[in-house]
């Protein structure tokens, strides 16, 4: 019996091995998308409106003419599963090249960036990834698309000075981090000390082990502490807890401020009466209001082809995550196009569209997603774009946005992006990119 | 002096918790020598179906009822389809079987009842009480109540109760047992539904506490070190050693964190447990078998 | 005392939590004879043999083992000083091989190290060969060459109570502990048994202690006899001698003091 | 027929010591080797280096680590991923501090190191006994992971904590292209299963099994125990280690602390209960299961009509394949595929006759 079996999984891989190529006028996207275990709640929202966008996009009549498609592979949020999906995956369908990966995984990112590279396939790490590949010529496959960590927690600090009333009320001020216990939660307790010294607030740092589902002492910490924000740098079941336990302690939820990971309905919802009140930022704001979403819903959604198994979940934060990760794809395509032609384009070509990005008011108006996504615009040296959020709180049912864009002091964290770009090239041996000579 | 004192408390009332899941290995392990793994497994199992009734619109008791049938029913299929054929097997064995029952578990709930987080209301509120000037929490305290019934009614379960008596009997020599006529497989069926029914309580719970997910099934490695230092076989050892675990490991992660660095929840009772298996191989409780040759 | 006693025990006391299983038990087994410990069940024969190799640490006497004198063996020091032994519920490695058990009684005979070996430098190889021919020897010896490669767990009881007898034999050892190595025998087993166990002692001149019930086979096989009861020592001597002493006597037919 | 063994017998004890007893065994071993170092890269694509036999292979290593510890002398480890991340760790900072040493050093050096912290951890092993042990081999997981998070040092302070694998050079030659670390993951794994397999049949390897089957008795006859269980946790810890270098540095090519957490321990647990506790073979059937069954599934359902069944329900149907299969071995074939290897080549000795 085993024996069959092994000839059985020999068969099928043979298959996969050898698809018969054939030419089309389609672009492929290669999905390492995650729907089952621990952090399924945020892959089958991002992957569902990713999807539903690629959907809406071919109802429009694809790009320029050029049909979208794609496939999925599971990954479980698990890194070698990333790995085996990427080199599956990149390939192309059918003759139908790979635009772009877009794991939405820390790990998998980094395992797959060295890939990425010497496979001229760009690698988009929309709102995560290494804070460093924002620096494009050491990183020119590599996007942390609209918001690198870094500019998360300074964007979070401008706030709080505006709340204040000016960033010099910030003197004073007694601010604790709550951060996940893994190299994702640790990423900017460098930079937020930076900031820390230039404005002269007290920073406390406290860790939560992994998963987080215990957090009894950190909060007995926090309430001892007093502190006027508690910064939430959570992931997955962390954040339920934290504001569970920070209820549990007397500490206002008003007062705590989720970073771009704990900033979804999955993240307050479970928390139940624990978690009104609670603050968090966000890059892409829940809601359907949008026209874009209203075009999704009704050329998608409503005639029943939507990839959400639960279509309560339409609207919401992780979904219009994937949906804004539709349109920055989307849009790098169409760029390219522009200087490639109307056709199926290399990985390579992709990437040249992905570092010419730009999305200013007018052109968001024309998508329809005006608000939904803020303006950008990328180049050779900077793979981000944007660094700016917009801060929603949690009413107890649903996320209100509070606040427009806010940015973050990107002239302040480029030298630091740039010192941390540099020791990688040493360590690798790459020789950057001169970006001047860049067109 | 006062905050040592909170953080001491929310530490027993943490452990309590603990407690809570590791009653239920304790109950299996006395009845069949078995080290259950999947008994965090069976209690994410218990409360996403109870949470997933309830959101579907069945009554709060009639989702405890069909949640509590489901997991008498599990139990029942677990005793025949894995403990009857390894029956005599080596203790090691039978734990890695469990282990690939808590996957068949975790992945069956999964494939139910999907991978979303719920958020699941006990209409217990959980605003802070203050006492003394110290804090404390309702909730904790309701869970440290509904512990010691559980505690009380399984005390009464095996003191004043025929299957009691016949599963003491099988917990002191299996072999004896079965000769004055205890059916081992009966009780076995009996314990691991019992156990199923502390998993749900455990599981509803833990699910207020944390939302009912997939991470739910981790708090067997919370009541894993429970249980070394309580010993296997001692209902009152999981509630000492889970109080003990709690307590230190909540004081040493805010007295010893800021010297060698925070987050160290997840390794502390381990290495705690070890220490006292040094001192004591058989747990606090149990007791050390001579070996005879 | 005789001068040539090659193992002396002093006053030797053990308890288990406050369970007295054997009180201030001397005796001495001369080197080259075969002692047998007999008594009823729990008398404490097999904890006594225990003591002898270290397994019980009494919590009073001596030990005198080979002209060295201590208060509690240790297993370890035991099998290095030469004590080998069989168990009464056998104590085999069940998941291995004939040969490879009895390969396993030569470790102490080993001299290249364990990176050698498994490198297959220096002296292991030879060692290798040297260690495969005296174990075969051994199984020759006890005539269980057929079932060399068999796994032993797979094997009936009579033939496991061989190998478990080859391997003690194959560590060369001057004193040699038996416990019960017939029990559970027929007559002709026990026979062939017996037969090895002389040849044991005549051949290698192997010093022998054993435990056994049958009280014909433990008559005609051994020099000396030790007689015990209820954790104490109610006689000691030739076999004829102790036949006839009435509290051995008493002890056998229950009829108590 | 193939496999006739009549006219071949054994003249002298080093004949009897071999691997393969039989010539056959012995040329098809040859066979695969010479296939595995030259016709493989021939013939393979870098979906086949990257995905399938990179990853294949460190997991046989993996497995035959964990199978030293637990197949052989029958300690219970749930802490093999911690020695991998040592392994890891240590390789790189070695690579990393010590410039000019060959990148085999290094990854000696690692599992050196990883031997030595799998020994402090395998210390309480002579008091504690059967699975209360685990208590200690899950601390090595939860400290382990804990420490490498915590201490900067130890991933040169990278903000994320993600290692990245150094050159891939050994003796001027270049590994980086994926046939090249196919190569040189073939080569670490091929010399050090030759070592591991001498190892298993050697005196240690007895005395392991004799601690596992019955300790008391394994004391009695002279084999020191603590030596002997220690020795296992190091050379276990070793193999382990270097599995871990390789699976951050030819595999991955990067690795976070995560990435050996406690399910990767699980994975190898596995791997040696389906693969055969207690066998060399059953590492490599092993990791081909754990590695080709859930590509086997997935690729399966590709074929399946779209929509058919989702990416969601098949990872959790493989979930519960695994779990249903781990309990199905161990209830009908405790030793597992080797067993049912040897099975089969026991009838393949006879065939085409019956008997």
């Amino acid at each position: 019996m085993f024996k069959r079996t092994f000839a059985g999984v020999a068969l099928a891989l043979a298959a996969t091995a050898f698809i018969p190529v054939q030419a089309a006028n389609e672009q492929y996207f290669p999905l390492q998308s995650y729907r089952v275990g621990p952090y399924a709640a945020g892959g089958t929202g991002f992957f569902g409106g990713f999807i539903d966008y690629l959907k809406y996009v071919n109802a429009n009549g694809g790009v320029n003419g050029v049909k979208l498609t794609w496939s999925e592979c599971e990954t479980e949020y698990v890194v070698e599963k990333g790995v085996e999906c990427y080199e599956r995956l990149k390939k192309g369908l059918n003759g139908a090249p790979a635009a772009a990966t877009n794991p939405l995984s820390v790990g998998i990112a980094y395992a797959t960036l060295d890939r990425s590279t010497a496979d001229k396939l760009p690698l988009i790490t929309i709102n995560h990834g290494r804070t460093d590949s924002t620096d494009g010529s050491v990183f020119p496959y590599v996007f942390p698309l609209q918001l690198n960590p870094y500019s998360e927690v300074s964007a979070i600090v401008n706030w709080i000075g505006e709340q204040s009333g000016g960033a010099a009320q910030l003197k004073g001020k007694k601010i604790v981090t709550l951060y996940h216990g893994s190299p994702y939660g640790k990423e900017t307790n460098e930079v937020l000390q930076v900031l820390a010294d230039k404005y002269g607030f007290e920073l406390t740092l406290i860790e939560v082990p992994h998963p987080g589902n215990e957090q009894q002492s950190q909060w007995l910490n926090i309430r001892r502490l007093k502190p006027d924000w508690v910064i939430l740098r959570g992931w997955g079941v962390m954040n339920p807890v934290a504001l569970k336990t920070a209820q549990k302690v007397g500490f206002p939820a008003n007062r705590i401020i989720g970073n771009i990971w704990s900033n979804s309905e999955e993240d307050a919802a479970p928390a139940g009466a624990a978690a009104k009140g609670f603050i968090s930022i966000t890059t892409h704001p829940s809601g359907t209001g949008f026209p874009v979403l209203q075009g999704i819903k009704a050329q998608v959604v409503d005639k029943g082809e939507g990839d959400l198994a639960d279509p309560k979940r339409f609207g919401t934060v992780y979904y219009n995550l994937g949906v804004v990760n539709g349109i920055l794809n989307v849009e790098a395509l169409r760029i390219a196009q522009e200087k490639f032609g109307q056709q199926p384009l290399t990985g390579e070509q992709v990437r040249w569209g992905f570092e010419n990005l730009r999305l200013d008011d007018a052109r968001l108006e024309a998508l329809g997603a005006k608000g939904l996504v803020q303006p950008l615009q990328l180049s050779c040296a900077d793979h981000e774009g944007g660094g700016a959020v917009r801060f929603q709180h949690w009413d107890g049912e649903k996320w209100n946005l509070i606040s427009d864009w806010v940015q973050a002091d990107r002239a302040l964290l480029r030298p630091i992006i740039e010192a941390s770009a540099r020791k990688y090239a040493e360590e690798k041996g790459i020789t950057p990119r001169d970006c001047s000579k860049e067109g | 002096m006062e905050f040592f004192f909170e953080v001491l408390i929310g530490g027993l009332l943490a452990g309590v918790m603990y407690s809570l899941v590791a009653i239920g290995f304790v109950l299996i392990y006395k009845a069949s020598g078995v080290f259950n793994f999947a008994q965090g497994a069976m209690v994410l199992f218990a409360a996403l179906t109870f949470v997933s009734l309830l959101e579907r619109g069945v009554p709060f008791w009639a989702a405890f009822a069909v949640t509590l049938a489901l997991m008498v029913a599990l139990a029942l299929l677990i005793e025949r389809a894995v403990l009857r054929p390894l029956v005599n097997r080596s203790p090691i064995t039978l734990f890695m079987a469990t282990l690939g029952l808590s996957y068949v578990i975790e992945g069956a709930a999964q494939a139910l009842w999907g991978a979303q987080v719920h958020g699941l209301e006990l209409g217990i509120s959980d605003e802070p009480l203050e006492l003394g000037g110290l804090l404390l929490s309702q909730f904790d305290l309701f869970a440290a109540a509904t512990a010691a019934v559980l505690v009380i009614a399984l005390s009464l379960l095996f003191n004043r109760t025929r299957i009691g008596l016949a599963l003491r009997a099988v917990a002191d020599d299996p072999l004896a047992a079965q000769a004055v006529g205890v059916r081992l497989q009966r009780v076995w069926a009996v314990v691991w539904a019992v156990a199923g029914f502390v998993g749900l309580v455990a599981g509803l719970l833990w699910g207020a506490r944390l939302g009912v997910q997939f991470s739910l099934s981790l708090v067997v490695l919370k009541a894993l070190p429970v249980l070394i230092i309580g010993g296997f076989t001692s209902v009152s050892g999981a509630i000492v050693g889970g109080l003990l675990v709690g307590a230190s490991e909540k004081l040493a992660e805010v007295y010893l964190g800021p010297w060698i660095g925070g987050g160290l929840e997840n390794w502390f009772p381990y290495v705690l447990a070890l220490l006292f298996l040094l001192v004591r191989p058989a747990g606090l409780f149990g007791e050390r078998a001579i070996e005879r040759v | 005392m005789s001068a040539a006693a090659l193992l002396e025990l002093q006053d030797i006391s053990l308890s288990f939590k406050g369970v007295r299983a054997i009180s201030d038990i001397s005796f001495a087994v001369a080197e080259g004879e075969i002692c047998a410990l007999i008594g009823p069940n729990g008398a404490g024969k097999s904890s006594l043999l225990n003591v002898i190799n270290g397994v019980y640490q009494p919590q009073q006497g001596l030990i005198r083992f080979a002209g060295r004198e201590c208060r509690a063996m240790r297993p370890h020091d035991a099998a290095l000083g030469g004590i080998a032994r069989t168990f009464q519920n056998i104590a085999l490695f069940k998941g291995m091989s004939v040969l490879d058990n009895v390969l396993t009684g030569r470790n102490l005979k080993r001299r290249a190290g364990w990176l050698e070996q498994a490198l297959r430098l220096g002296r292991a190889p030879g060692e290798d060969d040297r260690q495969r021919e005296a174990a075969e020897q051994v199984l020759a010896f006890l005539r269980i060459q057929p079932w060399r490669d068999a796994i032993v767990g797979r094997l009936p009881y009579g033939l496991q109570k061989r190998v478990e007898l080859a391997r003690a034999l194959a560590a060369e050892p001057r004193l040699l502990l038996l416990d019960e190595p017939m029990a559970g025998m027929n007559a002709e087993e026990k026979a062939q048994m017996s037969r090895f166990i002389l040849d044991i002692n005549r051949e290698f001149g192997t010093t022998v202690v054993l435990i056994e019930h049958d009280i014909g086979v433990v008559m005609s096989l051994s020099d000396h006899v030790v007689v015990l009861d209820y954790g104490r020592k109610v006689g000691d001597g030739p076999p004829d001698e102790v036949r006839r002493n009435p509290e051995v006597i008493a002890a056998y037919l229950g009829t108590r003091h | 027929m193939l496999y006739r063994e009549a006219g071949q017998f054994s003249v002298r004890y080093a004949d009897d010591r071999r691997f393969f007893r039989l010539r056959q065994g012995r040329l098809g071993l040859a066979a695969l080797l010479t296939f595995a170092f030259l016709g493989v890269p021939l013939l393979g694509n870098d979906y086949w280096f990257s995905a399938i036999l990179i990853p294949f292979l460190v997991l046989s290593l993996a497995g035959l680590g964990l199978n030293l510890l637990t197949g052989y002398a029958g300690q219970l480890s749930l802490g093999s991923a911690a020695f991998m991340a040592v392994g890891a760790f240590a390789t790189y900072n070695f690579e990393l501090r010590l410039p000019g040493l060959p990148l085999l050093a290094s990854i000696v050096l690692g599992g050196l190191s990883a031997a030595l912290v799998a020994v402090l951890f395998g210390l309480p092993s002579l008091r504690i006994k059967g699975f209360y042990l685990i208590v200690s081999t899950l601390a090595a997981q939860f400290f382990v992971q804990w420490a490498l998070t915590r201490f900067g040092w130890f991933s040169n302070y990278n903000s994320s904590g993600v290692i990245t694998a150094p050159p891939l050079q050994v003796a001027g030659l270049d590994f980086s292209s994926p046939a090249g670390r196919y190569l040189l993951t073939l080569g670490v794994v091929s010399a050090l299963f030759w070592l591991g397999a001498n190892l298993a049949r050697s005196e240690l390897g007895r005395n392991w099994m004799a601690v596992r089957d019955m300790d008391t008795a394994a004391a009695v006859i002279g084999i020191p125990l603590l030596k002997t269980k220690l020795l296992a946790f190091a050379i276990s810890g070793f193999f382990l280690g270097v599995a871990g270098a390789l699976w951050a540095f030819t595999y991955l090519g990067t690795v976070e602390p995560h990435g050996f957490d406690l399910s990767r321990s699980f994975q190898i647990l596995f791997i040696i209960i389906i693969g055969g506790l207690g066998s060399i073979l059953g590492n490599f059937l092993g990791a081909a299961f754990i590695v080709l069954f859930p590509l086997l599934l997935s690729n399966l359902a590709t074929l399946l009509p779209a929509g058919f069944i989702d990416a969601g329900q098949l990872e959790n149907l493989q979930k519960m394949v695994f779990g249903v299969l781990i309990i199905l071995f161990l209830i009908k074939e405790p030793e597992g595929l080797a067993r049912l290897w040897q099975r089969f080549r026991e009838r393949a000795r006879l065939w085409p006759l019956r008997y």
